[in-house]
């Protein structure tokens, strides 16, 4: 299937939190600030792009002879596969750790990164495919997040009434959210 | 609309607002002298600095231009008699902020010819830099564009800075007021002989007057007399708050004076016109600061003039002389209509700051405030560049940090973001509070 | 003192206003609509004005459910600014011909309320309600939604669906048509300049006369209702980008004026891409929201599944101007 | 909870018990749930077959291995675990067509589907959506609307089909798309000519080597 | 740690996460891998069974072996369990509700990072008795559950018309697709939070609300 197709799809159409509910943890929790947000999303970015490669070998090469051990090994090879990059950037990139570092840890194996590794393989994307995939759910993610973030920012001087402030007001807000990604429905379809 | 042809070309600043002048009055009636009255009030502070130290007792009698106060410290001056009389009383009078304040009162000797008995200092480039700077300073001078702030002060370059430029503010860009524009006509040798002593205190290059293009009269009158030699006169479009004098700086140089700086830190002296006439009356004739040209005009004012006042003059007085209030009078406000303070007693007097006196006979319309609705106009009247309508919810949230972020210390509160609201928030008020909260803030 | 002072009204500067006023501003663009729903009647009959009727029946109520107890104009509570109103009305204008009038209403119930109450009221929403309304129904009711009957039927005629019983859907028993830019989209059709804009052409009540849209825009522009920068730019960037399109593809994709004077873009451009409250405050945000809205526009209409992508583009940009706002927040004076 | 600092051997140890505890927990599962997972794959895909088919009685599924169909030899009730295509025959025998599934880009996400391939006459004989996403009441019509599916009833494919706006169908090739789902009607189209065309020298060489004939 | 169980705590255990600490309504808690399928009631249902299947095995789990499991490693071991647990509950399923199965798709696997069952191992199986756990994580199960069988018994209504399949509204109901799409899930979920923390906002301005609350 074609690539614009699998980036749109994944970034815009079916954004994984506006459209599948995942990641609402970050969505919700870390969306003080704009900052945080877009570096959450970087290090996302950068986590699914790992577990893209991970899963696809995984896949390819053990999954066939052990399916049952797909969760498990999904969960035990994206953990320390990044804990591994993570050390590795401590070392080569001070400066690239101390503005994603702190958030690795956070976003390992939460439901976005393990949804994302469920979906690559049950697409049965290949190596490329599932790069792309990667590369579109977490420019989506955080686009999301980066979103909520400056809303989250600009409401905390409005007066929202009191029964609405915290979890019901995001979900409205992503609620909008959500309806106005419906306008992305069918981007480059054709292809 | 009225100038819109004649500004082509003329220089300005960026942002502001265009509220109708309502000059017209006013604009073309000469200065005349008051009578004098049979009492005054000299509050203490009446300029930006220490409140100044009485040194005349009760029952003293004081002539006219004798100085009954001294300065407390160097950002403070002195005040003066403003006629021959007696001290009444060292008391707290009504003062035109509106509250009470320690006021030197002084019973006018009816029978006094009230002539006064100054010498003039010698000429100023006889005299050594400090001993300028304390004549100015003994003789009471302080800023009359509005601020009160003591002259002398910025007479002293202090070292290692450098002024090349002074410039003279003939802005007057307040709705109603004329007194600077009258000044300029009819004075105007008296302007530039200021301006020139100015230059030569703070070894100024170039001396520049700013005047706006809505003072033609004024504009010709003083390049009449400003024969060359490094004076030169520059007209302006009429928009306000071009007096204020950062703006003023921008508009003829192009030039941002940085926040919290001030002109000096631009190799820049900015004065009123008024006191640079006021200046020259000094090394000319050694009159102190005793009084000062003010503008009354407004609905509620019978006879709109332009007047010379003693300082110290009761309000009740002055607009007496005008012909007095109108029955129906509702408002009175000190200075502008953007700036200004509504008074609600006619007790307070004339102080050295006080450029205008308005009388209105509307009631202040009710305005219902309604919500922000980020039209965005606030920003774009604002002159400091700043985001009044975020500032605004800010204040309401108590930001400290935000509103400092958001630089909220810049804005000098002209209240040209009030003025464009079609909301009709408070929006000058908050800032005033906002920028409360962050100075106590940073005092903790 | 005898002569004691008059009694003199405290309060503090500024004592000038420039005259503008919210309340004023928006009984404007509520007075420059009336040209839009008379033309909406002409083409479409007395359906139309029902729809208006019901969506602002609906914002109007919904508004005074929450806010009545605000301070306000003769216990008008907060629907005295008219907000409420206008967003009903913009609201109806945005529906097709033969929309139920209980969509109309639920359309403006929940404008109000998800758009602008949960917010805190009017001024603080970040997403434009009469769209938060529509795009509602869109997802709701999606084939209600896409469904276009022709104009100028007979002036009573009015479809079954539009006077369906609440929750029921009805049948669509006039003409339908597609909408100049379904038949662009769906059948490589155009449709010629001036039906486009007189208006007799398939569409959204409101949107289908460039013509009289332009002169409220203008109007409005006159009345300094609105910052120009926002239309302007929306406007100039749809022309640019799909003339540009045009040129690399003249086969598929219609060029800058049909572009503009097709769907829903003139509508949004003067009355929607407008709103004050939901885009940014800073003058050069305006651009960038402008230049956001149009891209969208264009990239939607010309790629996306839906034949019309104004309202989305908006919402879109709605949540994006915070972000705007804060990179376009004015450079420290001086610095 | 244990207390203390453990030794690393113990750690180690844990985990190691852990995880062998839950592997033969899972291969447990797995192969117990294992017959019943693959029948219920096989179930829901042969009855599409069956479907799609009209007058099947007995499928042939075949593994495609780089392009190729070779035929499955797994066990009875299984599908192979890559692509597959299936062959279905009458009840004397006779070779009804081919059941193939496909799948491309609908209006929101990926559309599955699996269609029946006539393949003397070059026609689709039925056709299945098996997986989609499209929107309530516009989209997903091209699940059940029957008007929509009696396109398929006998939708030839040559030269390309061609989707039509609804009532507009003249020609045998031709399909009348469903009012308000334009896309998702084009899609499977789309996703139809694209299968047709790839498959269609493929089955045409099978039965000019009588793979498939019996 | 063989602690005499007070009388009441098991009942209190079990009914702390109906309503008091319902994970959904009052924590906002295990949303992501739960939401996405809320768009009928069925699917709710079943996520919350195998949700509950999986949390109550798996505190019954950590309880019972609370005292061999080293700190340090615990995390991983209580993963170790949970994600078998939820690997088995998937291929039964699978087996057994294929229908379902598809439909809930890969978010069956995904309760493995629902924070609710890792937090309740680290909040509660690990430090009690296996009964207590139990009954934790049977109230948080069914907490969980009504929260979801909640949202998706709206959506469905709503969205479809129908409940649990059965058509519900007849053939005239018009219905609301945009409650069984995405943005209905967020919509409606906000809407019970709002309602629910109005529910609690004026419980505490009954009047002896306050007195209530000192006495407790
Ligand atoms: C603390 C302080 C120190 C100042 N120092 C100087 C100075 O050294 N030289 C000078 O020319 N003006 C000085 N100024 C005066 C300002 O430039 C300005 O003229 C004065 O604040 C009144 O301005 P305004 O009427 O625009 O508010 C000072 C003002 C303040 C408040
Ligand atoms: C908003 C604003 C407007 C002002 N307008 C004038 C003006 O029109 N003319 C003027 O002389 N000073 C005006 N000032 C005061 C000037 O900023 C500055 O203090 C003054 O020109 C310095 O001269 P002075 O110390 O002799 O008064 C204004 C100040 C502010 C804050
Ligand atoms: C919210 C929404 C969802 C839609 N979903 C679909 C869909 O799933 N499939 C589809 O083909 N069209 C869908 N459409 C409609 C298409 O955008 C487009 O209008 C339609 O395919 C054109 O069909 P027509 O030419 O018969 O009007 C949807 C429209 C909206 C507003
Ligand atoms: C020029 C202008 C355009 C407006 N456009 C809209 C609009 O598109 N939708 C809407 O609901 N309200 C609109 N309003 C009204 C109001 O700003 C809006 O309801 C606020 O978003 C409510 O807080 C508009 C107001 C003005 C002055
Ligand atoms: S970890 Fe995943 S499921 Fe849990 S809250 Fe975060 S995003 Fe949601
Ligand atoms: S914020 Fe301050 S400086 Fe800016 S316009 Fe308002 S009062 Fe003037
Ligand atoms: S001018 Fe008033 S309404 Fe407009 S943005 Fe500023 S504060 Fe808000
Ligand atoms: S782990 Fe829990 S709190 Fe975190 S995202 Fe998942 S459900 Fe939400
Ligand atoms: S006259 Fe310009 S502000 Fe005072």
């Amino acid at each position: 299937m074609d690539l614009v197709w699998i980036f749109v799809s994944a970034s815009l159409i079916n954004n994984f939190t506006l459209a599948y509910f995942l990641g609402l943890c970050p969505f919700f929790g870390v969306t003080g600030r704009i900052v945080t947000a877009f570096r959450l999303g970087l290090a996302n970015i950068f986590v699914m792009l790992i577990t893209a490669v991970a899963t696809w070998i995984l896949n390819t090469f053990v999954l066939p002879y052990a399916p049952y051990l797909r969760l498990i090994s999904f969960i035990v090879v994206i953990a320390s596969t990044v804990q591994f990059v993570e050390m590795a950037i401590k070392k080569l990139s001070p400066a690239l750790f101390r503005a994603l570092g702190i958030f690795l840890p956070l976003i390992t194996t939460n439901c976005a990164i393990l949804g994302f590794a469920l979906f690559a393989t049950n697409r049965g994307y290949g190596l490329i495919q599932s790069l792309v995939y990667a590369l579109g759910a977490g420019v989506g993610l955080m686009l999301a997040l980066v979103l909520m973030a400056g809303i989250r920012e600009e409401n905390e001087l409005a007066t929202v009434p009191r029964i609405l402030r915290g979890a019901a007001m995001s979900f409205f807000v992503a609620g909008i959210l959500s309806m106005a990604f419906m306008g992305f429905a069918g981007l480059f379809h054709g292809k | 609309m009225r100038s819109s042809l004649a500004t082509a070309g003329a220089a300005t600043f960026r942002h502001g607002v265009h509220p109708e002048e309502l000059k017209d009055a006013t604009a073309k009636l000469p200065v005349e002298r008051m009578p004098f009255v049979g009492e005054y009030v000299l509050p203490l502070s009446q300029h930006t600095g220490a409140p100044a130290v009485p040194i005349v007792v009760p029952g003293q009698r004081v002539a006219r231009g004798q100085r009954v106060a001294t300065a407390k410290g160097f950002i403070s001056t002195a005040l003066h008699a403003p006629v021959t009389g007696t001290v009444a009383a060292i008391e707290p009078r009504y003062h035109p902020s509106g509250t009470r304040q320690p006021a030197i009162v002084i019973r006018t000797d009816p029978f006094s010819s009230q002539r006064i008995e100054t010498e003039p200092p010698p000429p100023p480039d006889s005299m050594t830099a400090d001993d300028v700077v304390r004549a100015v300073q003994d003789a009471g001078l302080v800023g009359l564009g509005g601020a009160a702030f003591p002259t002398h002060v910025k007479l002293k370059v202090p070292e290692g800075k450098r002024a090349r430029f002074a410039i003279l503010n003939g802005c007057e860009c307040e709705p109603y007021l004329t007194c600077d524009h009258r000044v300029m006509v009819e004075r105007a040798h008296d302007v530039v002989e200021g301006l020139r002593i100015i230059m030569r205190r703070v070894g100024a290059e170039r001396g520049y007057v700013g005047v706006e293009v809505n003072k033609p009269d004024a504009i010709a009158a003083l390049e009449a007399v400003a024969n060359g030699d490094g004076v030169e006169v520059v007209p302006l479009k009429v928009k306000y708050p071009q007096g204020a004098e950062k703006m003023l700086i921008e508009a003829i140089f192009k030039k941002e004076v940085p926040s919290g700086k001030l002109p000096l830190d631009v190799e820049m002296v900015v004065n009123n016109v008024g006191t640079a006439a006021a200046l020259s009356d000094l090394f000319r004739t050694g009159q102190p600061l005793i009084e000062r040209v003010v503008t009354v005009t407004g609905t509620g004012v019978r006879r709109p003039a332009n007047v010379l006042v003693p300082i110290g003059t009761p309000l009740r007085d002055l607009l007496e002389f005008c012909g007095g209030l109108s029955a129906d009078t509702r408002q009175v406000i000190l200075g502008g209509p953007m700036m200004g303070q509504a008074q609600k007693s006619l007790d307070a007097p004339i102080v050295k700051g006080t450029s205008g006196v308005l009388a209105f006979t509307e009631p202040v319309p009710l305005v219902r405030e309604e919500a922000c609705i980020r039209c965005g106009r606030c920003l774009e009247a604002c002159p400091m560049i700043l985001n009044p309508s975020r500032l605004a919810a800010m204040v309401r949230k108590e930001d400290v940090d935000g509103l400092r972020g958001l630089n909220i210390l810049d804005c000098f509160e002209c209240a040209s973001c009030s003025f464009s609201c079609p909301s009709h928030i408070p929006l000058v008020q908050l800032m005033r509070v906002g920028k409360a909260i962050v100075r106590q803030a940073a005092k903790k | 003192m005898s002569d004691a002072s008059p009694r003199l009204d405290i309060a503090t500067a500024p004592f000038l206003h420039r005259g503008l006023d919210t309340r004023r501003l928006m009984l404007e663009v509520l007075l420059s609509l009336a040209p839009v729903v008379v033309a909406a009647a002409w083409f479409f009959g007395v359906g139309a004005l029902l729809i208006v009727a019901a969506s602002s029946a609906g914002a109007v109520a919904t508004e005074w459910v929450f806010h009545r107890g605000h301070r306000g104009h003769r216990g008008l509570g907060s629907l005295a600014d008219g907000s409420a109103l206008l967003t009903g009305v913009l609201l109806a204008l945005t529906l097709p011909p033969s929309v139920p009038i209980w969509m109309a209403f639920a359309g403006g119930v929940v404008g109000v309320a998800l758009g602008k109450t949960i917010w805190g009221g009017l001024g603080q929403n970040l997403f434009n309600p009469a769209l938060v309304g529509r795009a509602f129904l869109q997802a709701a009711f999606p084939a209600a939604l896409t469904t276009w009957t022709a104009p100028g039927q007979g002036f009573l005629d009015v479809a079954s669906s539009t006077v369906a019983a609440p929750f029921a859907h009805g049948a669509v028993d006039v003409t339908t048509t597609a909408t100049p830019l379904g038949m662009a989209k769906f059948e490589g059709k155009l449709t010629a300049l001036a039906p486009m804009l007189f208006g007799n052409t398939g569409g959204s009540l409101g949107e289908t006369s460039a013509l009289i849209l332009v002169l409220c825009g203008l109007y409005l522009l006159a009345r300094r209702a609105f910052d120009w920068r926002l239309p302007a730019s929306t406007l100039l960037t749809v022309a640019v980008v799909a003339e540009a399109m045009h040129w690399l593809d003249p086969q598929h994709n219609p060029g800058a004026l049909f572009m503009l004077l097709s769907g829903g873009l003139m509508f949004g451009a003067v009355f929607m891409v407008t709103d004050p409250v939901t885009t940014p405050i800073t003058p050069r945000g305006a651009w960038i929201y402008g230049l956001g809205v149009g891209v969208l526009v264009v990239l939607i209409r010309l790629y996306g599944g839906l034949p019309e992508g104004v309202m989305y583009a908006i919402l879109l940009m709605n949540g994006a101007t915070p972000l705007i706002n804060r990179v376009t927040q004015p450079r420290r004076y001086g610095g | 909870m244990a207390d203390g600092e453990a030794s690393s051997v113990r750690l180690v140890a844990s985990l190691g018990v852990a995880g062998l505890l839950s592997g033969v927990i899972l291969v447990g599962v797995y192969l117990g749930t294992l017959p019943a997972i693959e029948r219920n794959r096989a179930e829901a895909m042969t009855s599409a077959v069956y479907r799609v088919l009209p007058g099947t009685t007995r499928i042939e599924t075949f593994e495609v291995r780089d392009g190729e169909p070779v035929r499955y030899e797994g066990p009875e009730g299984t599908l192979p675990k890559g692509e597959a295509v299936f062959a279905g025959y009458g009840e004397d025998g006779h070779l009804v067509g081919f059941a193939i599934p496909a799948e491309g880009s609908g209006f929101m996400d990926t559309i599955k589907l699996v269609y029946g391939y006539e393949p003397t006459d070059r026609k689709i004989v039925g056709m299945e959506v098996l997986d989609s996403r499209e929107t309530p009441g516009l989209g997903d019509k091209i699940v059940s609307d029957p008007e929509f599916h009696a396109n398929f009833d006998a939708l030839a494919t040559e030269p390309r089909i061609v989707p039509v706006k609804k009532g507009k169908k003249t020609a045998p090739n031709e399909v009348d798309c469903i009012t308000g789902a334009t896309i998702s009607s084009e899609a499977v189209v789309r996703i139809l000519n694209d299968s047709t065309g790839r498959w269609r020298p493929i089955v045409d060489r099978m039965l000019a080597s009588g793979g498939a004939s019996k | 740690m063989s602690e005499p169980m007070e009388p009441g705590r098991f009942n209190r255990e079990l009914r702390k996460g109906l309503w008091k600490e319902n994970p959904i309504f009052i924590a906002a808690l295990g949303l992501c891998p739960a939401m996405a399928v809320t768009n009928s009631l069925t699917n709710a249902l079943v996520m919350g069974a195998a949700t509950a299947f999986v949390l109550i095995g798996s505190s019954l789990m950590v309880s019972a072996l609370r005292r061999a499991i080293p700190r340090q490693v615990r995390i991983s071991i209580y993963i170790i369990i949970i994600a078998t647990f939820v690997t088995s509950v998937d291929y039964v399923l699978a087996a057994l509700l294929p229908t379902a199965h598809k439909q809930l798709g890969a978010f069956i696997a995904l309760i493995v990072v629902n924070c609710i069952i890792l937090g309740r191992q680290e909040a509660f199986a690990s430090k009690n008795a296996p009964a207590l756990a139990v009954a934790d994580a049977v109230g948080m199960s069914i907490g969980f559950t009504l929260a979801l069988s909640m949202i998706g018994a709206v959506r469905e209504i709503l969205g479809n018309g129908s409940l649990l399949g059965a058509k519900l509204l007849g053939a005239w109901y018009e219905p609301w697709a945009i409650m069984i799409l995405p943005p209905g899930g967020f919509l409606t979920l906000g809407a019970l939070l709002m309602f629910f923390a109005w529910l609690r906002e004026r419980a505490e301005r009954r009047p002896g609300a306050e007195d209530e609350r000192r006495a407790a």
